[in-house]
């Protein structure tokens, strides 16, 4: 077993609806104040109880996020995914197990270590309620790693009595069970193991959160004020969030009331036309759904394009097609979103990588849609959404006042001659609102049959298409307006590239740092947005081959990128990977070195 | 929904409102709609209404989803903002757009075809949601836009223009909105505007939704011998339950009535309602009465029209959710906002 | 006037609700019977009395479909659009005007010939019911028309019996209309006009029909029992027409009874489950629909891309984004049908050109939808199935069998150990189904959540990308089976090419003679489905330079090309109509020739 | 929804029913469930009620849209066809496989969220057409699979897990299918199987659609003090208006019954309904009346059971659309495809 010092997976597999959530974030929590860049991530079924359930939980000195591939260290606590476990344990790995029942000899495997701890004979021992048998059998195996991988037991303790401060005498059943697998260990096994971690810091300036509740905190900070949404995995938690959020920020002080209203509509075409409404009659108003929720949501989406109704939608993206796996991650919906509705449409695209983005392009997303009066998305994963991600603190300016776009006040109507609501005035293709409630002479009337530049109704050939074309005007502008891509340049001048979105791009940096080993040197572009800025044009101009690294079957971003710049087809090489699984940097690392093993070799 | 905007000739000595409008200030643009369809009396009538209640256009929204029905919020209230939306899904703009203003007074137009087909999940949620709004379905028991086909309100028996009969049960928007624990519920006929007028004013007063099944004959799909929408076939069977006179808060009511037929109701803003009704029994405050009553009338082929139920105490949307009496969209961005030092507090817990 | 013998278009200006359809109609007839190839374009508003509408009859002797961008002859009976009519004529054309009323001094054109004749007068004078007074001015200028354009008197009068002779009393009333406007126009001018009709034959073995006619009665052919739909302008007329051949063709002769079922649904979500229920239980069903309705249903889609449920759509398209002019055309449908719904999914469509391929293509949809187990959408527009096409008479072979795909007996599954659904038994991607109601050995369970190759659900990474990756293996089967495009090759070699689908045909190959006269020559390929067959990609990579006309504004052909096969951006050059007119040729013809002109000058 | 099948001991001398099965053969997969929740009740008792009608599994399609107790059709019937359709559109799936082929027997099974939210329209629609199948609801007032928000169902005043209160109107599906005209409408409890067993049945018999709205406490998410769909509030507030029994056609009826408050009704395919009332003067074939007695108890809080509505004259989808005896499915080509000289002979009326 070779010596991996806060560099290893540590996976737990257990039962989901045992309560083992709160032992895993303990674990998590703990490596992250010892000062160790740390990941978690959950892969649940898509039930409530009694299903196989895995945390997979990343611990890396040079700060890796991705999944690796690999798994040092497993905790195997159900017996129903015990074989698959077992093997998924990499050569010179660890894996523990309840031995209070014995294993099958289904379990030798010589390249690995395999050590029994009766977790379930411990706890029945010394605690009595069934219920709380099950529970602490998870804390206990908190114990045994303690002992094992050096995880610090004051934090441990320290961390039990901040969550219970509310009940305490939890904590001295917890701090109980720890000590039953910790003193196991010490007893039974030579503790610490060559894979372990030591404090290396505190990982000051950083937090643990997921990516939906960072922009549900974004939209609060947007000013959002209506959120109308129907429950959807993995989008559920945002608007969890976004409530809990509104409790904490948004109550009148004197009277309670709130300065918020979430509806949980009836379902997605509710949710859809109630954000219509409300950003129409002046609120932010946003909702959170997932691809079920946005292909219901497809004819408001035309309607919201084409009578130019400002509009946040935020697809927390899953695993299609249809219902496919609720639970799993994908990169599935950029096609849709990018082109959702009947007729000549097309849409902003934001493309968080991790929670700090999901934040940041909350509040951008709201002040875009405002600006150019257009329905936005910001196309998260379930990867990104409900994972635990280590980032630097959110920051925010108490200087920033959001850009709500051209909205005449009434002194500006009144110093006009007559409003019209679809004119371009300044050329570049962004017409003026006004609020309803406001002014008789701003009054107008909101349609999605044809109407021409003066908002009314039409059914001129001519007077159809001057509204559709400056649409496209209006598009144009907004290429200046999206968030600009990050430029990661190799080492050394290089034709090749790469390019990527979203939550690809921790498995992406990894994957080039270890290329640079096999000394193949790639710049790095991470599109943050659709339509592509100048920066993305120029960069498939100065690249000959590059990778475009997605999570889909059907190379979505390629295609954007292949219909709406002139890139050539046979310089952007496909690398998908789509099985559920967040991408883990080696199956990136290998589609480059298969493609481009001739020429290393050459 | 046409572009002729039709040609202001102010008259002299044109009756104004208690805030100096006339009319005209709640007309719209000309109606593209057949000569003589219901709809029209129905805007009519909301022009009436909307005047003598002497609100102001612009505090107004007028919304709809998709229709002949659905194109009339053009043709009244110029001054008020207008949202024509999708098919079936107008009371989802709605709720949001008062979530988000909830000084708007809202009027929304929509038909049989639009309400109770595509749009029957939305009706019945925003009933449950109680969305302080006006909401009328005009109703000809067809799809006239689409030249003529049955709707869901399309009464069994009923002939179509090219003669094929309707075997399936009706679905009554006044009967349904009852059962779904409705705050408002009545029915009146585009034909008779003395019914008609003071609904509307009882509508747009009570604090909550507040539907209105019109009756409205579309002349040219479903005004023909056998139908059940005709103008013909309305008048004959036309059975008013409960006339209703509306007061305003100002004018005390000078009529006397007889106590036994007719029952004062005092809405929250002051005015009142005075319900005369047909049959003495009748209780409009009475859930399971109001439903009874109806199923028995309807059976009978009667159209049975008034307001049929109405409770003013039922909590609305606003009042259920807690939401702040200053609109949403009136509050600052620093009221909204919790800035930079709240956000550094969050996130000691964080870690 | 200079003399247009066969070769003219005739407009006819009037307002909707005042019964001139069946003038017009009457019009179109004659001049067919006449032997005059000839179309009739019926541009109507979105509204049902009241306000302008046209009707435009081209006749060409040489058989032109299109518009063709000229007026030759002017029926003004809209005071409303008078102006406008009176501009759109063109340069020695002819106007013709209800005299009744004097027409103001606005009227006035000298390359034009004006003449008025007091149709309402005339009418008023000799018949007395108001209503029909309003109906017999329209009679009364056919009759106009008739004596200036050398239309055959008796022919009308023959259709007038044909169409009347259930009502004889019409007849006579039509007859004195005729008579009135006959006689005027004998008296005040000299008959017949230079641009009139000459008998040329009597279009034997040809036919006048709409494209939602056609379809329907391919349905019919096709043995679909089920049709499900919401009604929606221009495709209402699909159903009603299969409604109007089912009473005809598919009543028991017994009984009465029906053999079809036919169900006006709730919304279109609605229309999309009735149809995946039905062909799932065995039926052949289908829905036609609009923009619009396919927005609503993409969730379904998905489901049906994923479960494998062959469905067929008809997208009968129409002017958007969102209600956009729904009584105008437009191909703007073409990338929503293409990948409807969330998730990687991609679905076939067929491109009808005419009526006559909306009949063959609806028989088509239903072999290839059960052959291949998946949605299948047949795109056709609001020129193609609205509009009165004079084609060659459709024939049906009687030894045809429907393809009903892979669906296993009784028998079959006896001798199968076990049946599993979605196995690849035969390497083409394609597996085995089973109808309910029918074995017990044969029952599966159908979801859209994640399921494996046998059937089964599943969460597993490798067995749901083994599923998402046999749906590919289908995809490029499929490119096999749909119809292969049609080719036109230029009269010489030539490095240029025309791609083009639908109802732009006749508009390209009218174009292509024009600018053969300019010595301009190109080969012309008309896809008729995507997926793209070998054909289309040899075509591309055949020709330099490839002008794709569509009828829309965001080139969604040109995507699909650029995305699925190696063509290259630069070689595809955009021809885009999308003014919610059928494309007229000259459009084509001018794009084309504004490229080229350098390349000509040279 | 589970790949776990489960293990078939068959022990010797297990009962078989009419047709030779054993109740195993009406089992499906092993549920995912939680453990204790109801819908796993009432999956039992649907093994229990088929295996007793002797219902070939082959010719049984089971239906269901998304959620906890739409996962269930994987557990009963294994060899029955199944179709776990999108969240809230099961009803146009079933309506279509049974237009296609009438003589499928159809068990289709929905959530309170699925069904009386985003499929609150087909929810409406299916029951308009009277398509003939037995509809479960299996309502325990929240969204289970989605961790527990209230559903449209939950009651005002009653308590979340997390501890906010509704204070909107629930819908109750089967006043809601009372209102809307439907045929049959009937609640019951999943812990009571003896109810749940006779109206599973009756709803199978009963020739149109049949809505069986079951309170199926959800253990996870809404069984706690507070709830008003926890087994203790259900059993405390449970009242039984009728007790069904299910006679099948075979048997005669044995045990004799007071005609006062027991009501016989033979079902159209000869079996026999017992219907015995707790309250004599109640009469669940007038509708406006099931109306008035289900709204009475609900307001008491009362959580009323029982067959509460039934009529079997309504004509249901086919007899609507006089759709051919034979199923659509069994048609061969030949009869129906005009064939070609029918075609020439359409055509000559298009010159
Ligand atoms: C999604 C969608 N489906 C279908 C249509 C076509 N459509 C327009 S109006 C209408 C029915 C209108 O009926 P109703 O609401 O009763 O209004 P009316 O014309 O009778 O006043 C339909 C089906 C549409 N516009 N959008
Ligand atoms: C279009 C769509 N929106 C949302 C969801 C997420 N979702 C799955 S189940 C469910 C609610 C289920 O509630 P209910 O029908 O009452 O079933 P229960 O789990 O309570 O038995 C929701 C909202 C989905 N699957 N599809
Ligand atoms: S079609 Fe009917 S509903 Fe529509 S405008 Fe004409 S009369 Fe009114
Ligand atoms: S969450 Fe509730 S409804 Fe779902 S399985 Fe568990 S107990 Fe049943
Ligand atoms: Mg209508
Ligand atoms: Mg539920």
């Amino acid at each position: 077993m070779t010596e991996r010092i806060n560099d290893f997976v540590l996976k737990i597999a257990t039962v989901n609806g045992t309560g083992s959530a709160s032992a895993n974030g303990l674990l998590m929590k703990a490596l992250f104040r010892m000062g160790v860049p740390v990941t978690g991530k959950n892969m649940f079924p898509s039930n409530i109880q009694g299903l196989p359930t895995w945390y997979e939980v990343r611990a890396n000195l040079n700060g890796y996020m991705s999944r690796s591939g690999r798994v040092d260290v497993m905790v195997a606590m159900n017996a129903q995914t015990y074989q698959k476990d077992l093997e998924e344990v990499s050569p010179g790995g660890l894996l523990i197990y309840d031995s209070t029942w014995p294993r099958g000899d289904t379990l030798n495997r010589q390249d690995i270590t395999v050590l029994g701890v009766p977790l379930a004979a411990l706890c029945n021992e010394h605690f009595s309620v069934a219920r709380i048998r099950i529970l602490m059998k998870n804390v206990a195996y908190v114990g045994v790693l303690s002992a094992l991988m050096g995880i610090d037991p004051d934090i441990l303790r320290k961390l039990l009595e901040e969550t219970f401060a509310a009940k305490p005498k939890l904590i001295d059943g917890n701090l109980k069970a720890i000590k039953l697998g910790y003193d196991y260990a010490m007893e039974n096994f030579t503790c610490p193991l060559p894979v372990r971690a030591e404090t290396m810091g505190d990982n000051a300036g950083h937090i643990l959160i997921d990516g939906n509740s960072a922009a549900a905190l974004g939209c609060v900070y947007a000013g959002a004020t209506v959120g109308a949404w129907y429950p959807i995995t993995p989008s559920t938690s945002l608007m969890d969030a976004f409530q809990g959020y509104c409790n904490r920020f948004r109550k009148d002080p004197e009277t309670g009331e709130n300065r918020f209203c979430i509806i949980q509509a009836e379902d997605e075409l509710a949710a859809a036309g109630m954000i219509l409404g409300a950003n129409w009659s002046g609120a932010r108003a946003f909702t959170p759904t997932s691809g079920p929720g946005i292909s219901l949501m497809s004819e408001f989406i035309g309607f919201a394009y084409y009578a130019e109704i400002p509009s946040v939608f935020f697809d927390v993206q899953r695993v299609g097609p249809s219902t496919g796996m609720p639970t799993r991650t994908q990169q599935c919906d950029v096609m849709l979103c990018a082109f959702a509705s009947h007729g000549d449409t097309r849409h902003p695209l934001l493309f968080p990588a991790d929670p700090r983005e999901c934040f940041e392009m909350a509040v951008m997303a709201f002040d875009l849609a405002e600006r150019v009066q257009t329905p936005v998305f910001v196309l998260s994963d379930l990867d990104i959404g409900m994972n635990d991600w280590m980032i630097p603190e959110l920051e925010w300016d108490d200087d920033y006042q959001p850009d709500r776009g051209k909205v005449l006040t009434p002194d500006e109507l009144r110093k006009m001659e007559k409003f019209h609501r679809y004119l371009d005035k300044d050329g570049d293709g962004i017409p003026y609102r006004t609020y309803p409630g406001t002014t008789h002479k701003g009054a107008y009337f909101v349609r999605g049959s044809g109407h021409n530049r003066y908002g009314a109704y039409t059914e001129d050939a001519d007077e159809y298409q001057d509204v559709l074309d400056r649409l496209l005007v209006k598009w144009e502008t907004m290429r200046g307006l999206v968030p600009k891509p990050v430029l990661r340049k190799a080492s050394r001048d290089t034709s090749f590239g790469v390019i990527a979105y979203g939550s690809s791009d921790g498995a992406v940096n990894e994957a080039l740092d270890r290329l640079a080993e096999h000394d193949f040197h790639a710049d790095y572009l991470r599109i943050r947005a659709f339509p592509f800025s100048d920066e993305v044009l120029e960069f498939l101009a100065t690249h000959d081959t590059i990778f475009v690294v997605e999570q889909n079957r059907d190379a979505q971003l390629r295609s954007l990128l292949i219909i709406e710049t002139p890139a050539d087809d046979e310089n952007l090489i496909r690398v998908l990977h789509y099985n559920g699984m967040p991408i883990p940097s080696d199956s990136v690392l290998n589609a480059v070195l298969d493609h481009i093993k001739p020429e290393v070799a050459a | 929904m046409t572009y002729i905007a039709k040609p202001r000739i102010d008259m002299p000595g044109e009756m104004l409102n208690e805030i100096g409008l006339k009319r005209r200030d709640y007309e719209g643009v000309l109606s593209t709609l057949c000569a003589g369809c219901g709809h029209d009396s129905i805007t009519a009538a909301i022009v009436q209404a909307f005047w003598e209640l002497s609100i102001r256009p612009k505090t107004v929204i007028k919304l709809s989803g998709i229709g002949c029905s659905s194109k009339t919020p053009a043709y009244f209230i110029e001054g008020a903002h207008g949202f024509n939306s999708v098919h079936g899904r107008m009371p989802s703009v709605a709720t949001g757009a008062l979530a988000a203003n909830r000084d708007l007074v809202c009027i929304a137009i929509s038909g049989d075809g639009d309400s109770l087909s595509i749009g029957f999940g939305q009706f019945g949620h925003v009933i449950r949601r109680n969305v302080n709004m006006l909401y009328i379905i005009e109703n000809n028991g067809v799809y006239g836009l689409t030249k003529g086909q049955f709707s869901a309100s399309a009464d069994p028996g009923s002939k179509a223009k090219k003669g094929e009969v309707n075997r399936m049960k009706a679905i009554d928007p006044v009967a349904t909105a009852i059962a779904l624990g409705g705050s408002f519920a009545a029915r009146s006929f585009s034909g008779d505007r003395d019914q008609l007028v003071p609904l509307i004013k009882a509508g747009v007063t009570h604090p909550g939704c507040a539907i209105l099944d019109v009756v409205s004959p579309c002349v040219t799909f479903n005004d023909h011998e056998g139908s059940t929408r005709s103008y013909a076939y309305t008048r004959e069977h036309y059975y008013s339950a409960i006339q209703t006179d509306f007061v305003p808060p100002s004018s005390e009511i000078k009529a006397k009535y007889d106590e036994g037929s007719t029952l004062p109701v005092t809405m929250h803003d002051g005015s009142t309602l005075l319900l005369k009704k047909t049959d003495p029994e009748y209780d409009p405050t009475d859930r399971s009465a109001a439903m009874k009553y109806l199923e028995t009338h309807s059976r009978r082929g009667e159209v049975v029209t008034g307001l049929m139920f109405m409770n003013q105490g039922l909590p609305e949307m606003h009042a259920i959710s807690e939401t702040a009496v200053q609109p949403l969209t009136h509050m600052d961005f620093e009221t909204l906002n919790p800035g930079s030092q709240a956000l550094a507090d969050l996130q000691k817990g964080l870690r």
